[in-house]
């Protein structure tokens, strides 16, 4: 287990020296080890859902997943170019009844219900209200006539589309702010499981100290590169 | 929610109206496909900044990058094969180097073969088919971040003079725009979502907002398709800011949701 | 460049590289020495709550965890508070894995961090809580299993049947007294497609901060009902629940994280007037202009 | 019969069929089809899953013409391709509980995928940065919402200025909100209109037909 947690946490600061924006063995190593684990267990997870699914169903004699192994199997022809044709039939399928559960409800959470969220009673509720929701209204049809492309934008158009530009400037600021928040959440989340419990953290700032240190001489000698993938 | 306006039997309560717009794009978009006149379609600013990108690069002697989005088949992908298309036929016209770095998701390879095949026909258009190099457009991994990675790596190696990431990117997109900046590319994005808008519109020298790129997809392929494509979200746009603005004023200068009835599900 | 840059042309123009390290530093340090700044809690977490107070003891919770490891550096503090308050309160729950590295976090959670509370209050595998592991992999299956729970759904995360458990209560996504969804957003829009929307079952999120803007239209849409803002968020809810966690830990690095980046560009906004716009430089990487 | 796979009329049916079983039961009160496009609809989500066969071939494809060509950091592939045929072979030998596998997991995956996030922290604080300057009007607006959103967010500033809550939740959820839902409202229809192309038989480029009209 220690073994372990030292190994995450110097693999992460090995990930990390992609920052310095040069190639190093370390970032390469580090990067490689990801992808491999990474497919492996995307590999595990496919397989541990159809194997619950499909071949348990099949050994309660559910014989509707006979086709689905069949249409599976016929989906890897696409691998060989010369028989990839047989692999349309399950794309076609999969595609078609994903498109279907897909825009059947997609018109009701993004258009319907977000067109009817925005006509409400305005008055009777206090100013702070009728400003918000004004706020809401006006934003939503100015930022909208922003993003006009049959017609040619001027007289008034071109008054509603400039203050729906601003408007959206405005609103960037803010959506950008929340972004950055959660990124941040993120990277200190990541941090603390590094810090915390406390007898990690000699280990850690000592690993962080000498993956910088390794990745610096890396670039001076100019192996950093050599070795990089 | 307000009460049903009207319900039709044999239709689950509520579903009718949805029904309605869905079955409305249909009509329109076949209606639209068929007419043999294109439609007018204005020229958004991101096309100019495209050339101006790519004759940059052509200026300082360094490659061109341009990726298409690391998704299966989506509607911005679609759109930026379009834009792709373009950009390889300026390359190939201006003898500049073009990279289109490949993959990305396990539905990335089906995407490539297209890619393959329109940069391979813009080349062959521009009478340089033997420019070519598929080398140059790389499968990169079926993975988001080893793709990131090669992608990355790209930017390091090659030095291009202008990077024009359209498509569906997510997260990467944040990463891949600013490694670009930090190698001096002069870097056209667009943003598929919300928050990564927001970002990009920060991080990259040009961006496409929202469906700006594929009304300049549309533009620069003139196909009927896509142009129809952007008509009927125009109508769509338009229809949704007059419910919006009709229903509002119903609602507060009678009290009677009518709209909003008609909306309920 | 000029053998000798002028300080404001340094403020305009400088390695960002710098930057990066020094927000490395101020993350890392008020963790070796923690300085408990003061918080306070928004409306928002407050209300979060008061949709999880709707809940009696006995409900069934669908607790979706639309999470890879990553997003569970952000989440954790609010997963850990929102389940506590579960566990305290006799909630039943089925887990449902929106990602294949949820299997990681399983082990993260209830081992690592809930063990000792699960125990005080008697909280077991099977009677309490069930995990169904990656069982909402697109929205083909979370359909699926709204549709046909038992149909669709037969085992647990190790292959054991989960007959004769409270899942057997479960016909339809109607019989589901609350979802509870921890996302990266990206994650499965199906929950809200073919649950909330068919049978009107409340859901909260706790969402990363990424994908905030999405959330906060669906909670004016009233398609979700409650929302808990990234670690922020989870920290305010294990204040407001009195149940200290990783959360107020991170809030000091948190507000450093913060302050550092308007300091960063109260320097670019000097060196830009000092600098960049006298020497009217063309392009600066930025659409903003 | 390979006709069969072939022709477009084929595929474009199955395409039209199954969307139809995709879309119609969710508007129509038929319970006859119900069982029949759930069951569609499982198969579906397991047919799904098969990919992931596609894409490990095309890892191990890149990665051998990598180690046959030499090309730079060929060993890397080597390496790439052992640990995860090792790890695949360690899931299946012992199950994907087993201790081996769930230590490979949390010793590699865990750290690695929040850095692979974490890090954009660091991209976001360097665009911030260098974008929120007040060069026009536009970019003043961004600023100001911007500063005032991020002061919020940082913890001591709430508990020190309460007063700055109502002016960021403004930000956050009204003005930020209405540009998430104008997004909604505008994207959805052209992704229904995608649709309307594939299913009209004339973007069906993702079933490889453009492809077949080169050859």
């Amino acid at each position: 287990m220690f073994i372990s947690q030292i190994f995450q946490i110097f693999i992460a600061f090995c990930l990390f020296t992609t920052l310095y924006g040069k190639g190093n063995p370390l970032r390469s190593w580090a990067e490689y080890t990801y992808l491999a684990a990474g497919t492996a267990m995307s590999v595990m997870w496919a397989w541990t859902y159809i194997r619950n699914h499909a071949v348990i169903g099949l050994q309660a004699g559910e014989l509707i997943w006979i086709p689905a192994i069949i249409l599976g199997v016929m989906m890897w022809f696409r691998i060989y170019p010369k028989y990839s044709y047989i692999s349309r039939i399950p794309i076609a399928f999969t595609m078609g009844i994903g498109m279907g559960w897909s825009i059947r409800t997609n018109i009701f959470t993004q258009f319907i219900r977000q067109i009817n969220a925005t006509i409400v009673p305005l008055f009777g509720q206090g100013p702070m209200w009728l400003f918000e929701r004004t706020v809401i209204a006006v934003g939503v049809i100015t930022m909208m006539s922003f993003f006009l492309y049959t017609t040619e934008i001027k007289g008034a158009h071109q008054w509603s589309a400039t203050f729906g530009e601003y408007f959206m400037y405005l609103a960037f600021g803010a959506v950008f702010a929340g972004t950055f928040m959660g990124r941040l959440g993120l990277f200190v989340g990541h941090m603390q499981s590094y810090m915390f419990p406390v007898w990690k953290q000699p280990y850690t700032i000592a690993i962080a100290l000498l993956v910088f240190v390794a990745m610096l001489a890396l670039e001076r000698t100019g192996w950093g590169e050599k070795l990089s993938a | 929610m307000a009460e049903l306006l009207f319900e039709i039997p044999g239709i689950e309560s509520g579903r009718a109206v949805g029904l309605f717009l869905i079955m409305g794009v249909f009509i329109l978009g076949i209606y639209y496909m068929r007419r043999k006149k294109l439609p007018y379609i204005r020229r958004v600013a991101a096309i100019d900044a495209i050339y101006e990108a790519v004759g940059r690069a052509t200026e300082m002697g360094r490659p061109v990058l341009c990726s298409y989005g690391r998704g299966g088949f989506g509607y911005a992908v679609i759109a930026a094969m379009s834009i792709l298309g373009h950009v390889a036929k300026t390359c190939a016209e201006t003898d500049t180097r073009l990279l289109v770095p490949t993959g990305g998701s396990h539905t990335g390879y089906l995407t490539r073969e297209l890619a393959v095949d329109i940069v391979k026909g813009a080349y062959a258009m521009a009478g340089k088919p033997d420019v070519f190099n598929e080398d140059d457009m790389p499968f990169l991994s079926g993975e988001q971040y080893s793709f990131t990675a090669g992608y990355i790596g790209m930017l390091v190696r090659d030095r291009p003079g202008a990077v024009i990431m359209t498509g569906g990117h997510s997260s990467e997109a944040m990463n891949i725009a600013e490694m670009s900046n930090l190698v001096g590319a002069l870097t056209i994005t667009s943003g598929t979502y919300v928050s990564n808008m927001a970002a990009l519109a920060c991080a990259s020298d040009y961006i496409m907002l929202m469906d700006e790129q594929p009304a300049a997809g549309a533009y620069l392929s003139q196909d009927i398709e896509q142009l129809a494509t952007i008509q009927v979200i125009d109508i769509y746009k338009v229809m949704s800011l007059a419910l919006i603005v009709v229903g509002l004023l119903i609602l507060n200068l009678t009290g009677n949701n009518f709209i909003g009835r008609l909306l309920a599900t | 460049m000029g053998e000798k840059r002028s300080i404001l042309q340094m403020m305009a123009t400088y390695d960002k590289r710098w930057a990066y390290l020094l927000l490395f530093i101020l993350v890392l340090l008020p963790m070796l020495r923690p300085i408990g700044m003061p918080i306070s809690v928004s409306q928002l977490t407050r209300e979060y709550l008061g949709q999880l107070q709707t809940l009696e003891e006995g409900d069934i919770v669908l607790d979706s965890w639309s999470t890879e490891y990553s997003g569970y550096m952000e989440l954790k503090p609010g997963m850990i508070a929102t389940h506590k308050y579960f566990i305290k309160n006799g909630i039943k729950l089925f887990i449902c894995l929106g990602h294949p590295e949820g299997l990681a976090l399983v082990d993260a959670l209830f081992e690592d961090e809930l063990k000792g509370y699960m125990k005080n209050y008697d909280y077991t595998y099977g009677e309490d809580y069930i995990i169904l592991g990656f069982a909402l992999p697109n929205q083909a299956a979370t359909l699926a299993m709204a549709t046909d729970f038992q149909g669709s759904v037969k085992v647990d995360w190790k292959g054991d049947s989960i007959k004769g458990t409270f899942l057997d209560r479960i016909e339809t996504g109607a019989d589901i007294d609350m979802i509870v969804d921890f996302t990266t957003g990206a994650g499965n829009p199906g929950l809200i497609n073919h649950i909330v929307l068919t049978f009107e079952t409340p859901m909260v999120q706790n969402q990363i901060g990424v994908s905030l803007p999405g959330s906060f239209m669906n909670l004016d849409a009233g398609l979700i009902t409650g929302l808990l803002a990234s670690t922020k968020g989870g920290s305010e809810l294990e204040l407001l629940m009195s149940e200290p966690g990783p959360g107020l830990i991170a809030m000091d690095a948190f507000t450093l994280g913060h302050y550092l980046l308007i300091i960063f560009i109260v320097i670019g906004n000097i060196g830009y007037y000092g600098w960049s716009r006298r020497t009217s430089e063309e392009r600066d990487g930025t659409t903003i202009r | 019969m390979s006709w069969f796979f072939k022709s477009k009329q084929v595929n474009l049916a199955i395409l039209v069929a199954s969307f139809l079983i995709g879309f119609v039961p969710y508007f129509l009160k038929i319970p006859q089809i119900y069982g029949f496009a759930t069951d569609l609809t499982n198969v579906a989500s397991v047919v799904g899953q098969f990919t992931i066969v596609i894409a490990i071939y095309s890892q191990y494809r890149r990665s051998l013409k990598f180690i046959r060509e030499r090309r730079k950091g060929w060993v890397y592939n080597i390496y790439l391709l052992v640990l995860m045929s090792a790890m695949i072979l360690i899931g299946f030998t012992w199950g994907e509980h087993s201790d081996a596998y769930m230590l490979l997991v949390n010793s590699i995956v865990a750290p690695c995928s929040s850095v692979v996030y974490g890090i954009l922290a660091f991209y976001m604080f360097s665009a911030g940065a260098r974008a929120f300057r007040a060069r026009s009007l536009k970019a003043t607006l961004l600023l100001t919402a911007g500063i005032i959103v991020l002061l919020y967010q940082a913890p001591l500033t709430g508990a020190f200025i309460p007063g700055i809550e109502p002016y960021a939740v403004f930000l956050t959820g009204t003005v930020g909100m209405s540009l998430s839902r104008m997004f909604a409202i505008a994207i959805i229809t052209g992704a229904i209109m995608l649709n309307v192309r594939m299913l009209t038989g004339r973007e069906l480029a993702f079933l490889g037909f453009a492809r077949e009209e080169e050859d």
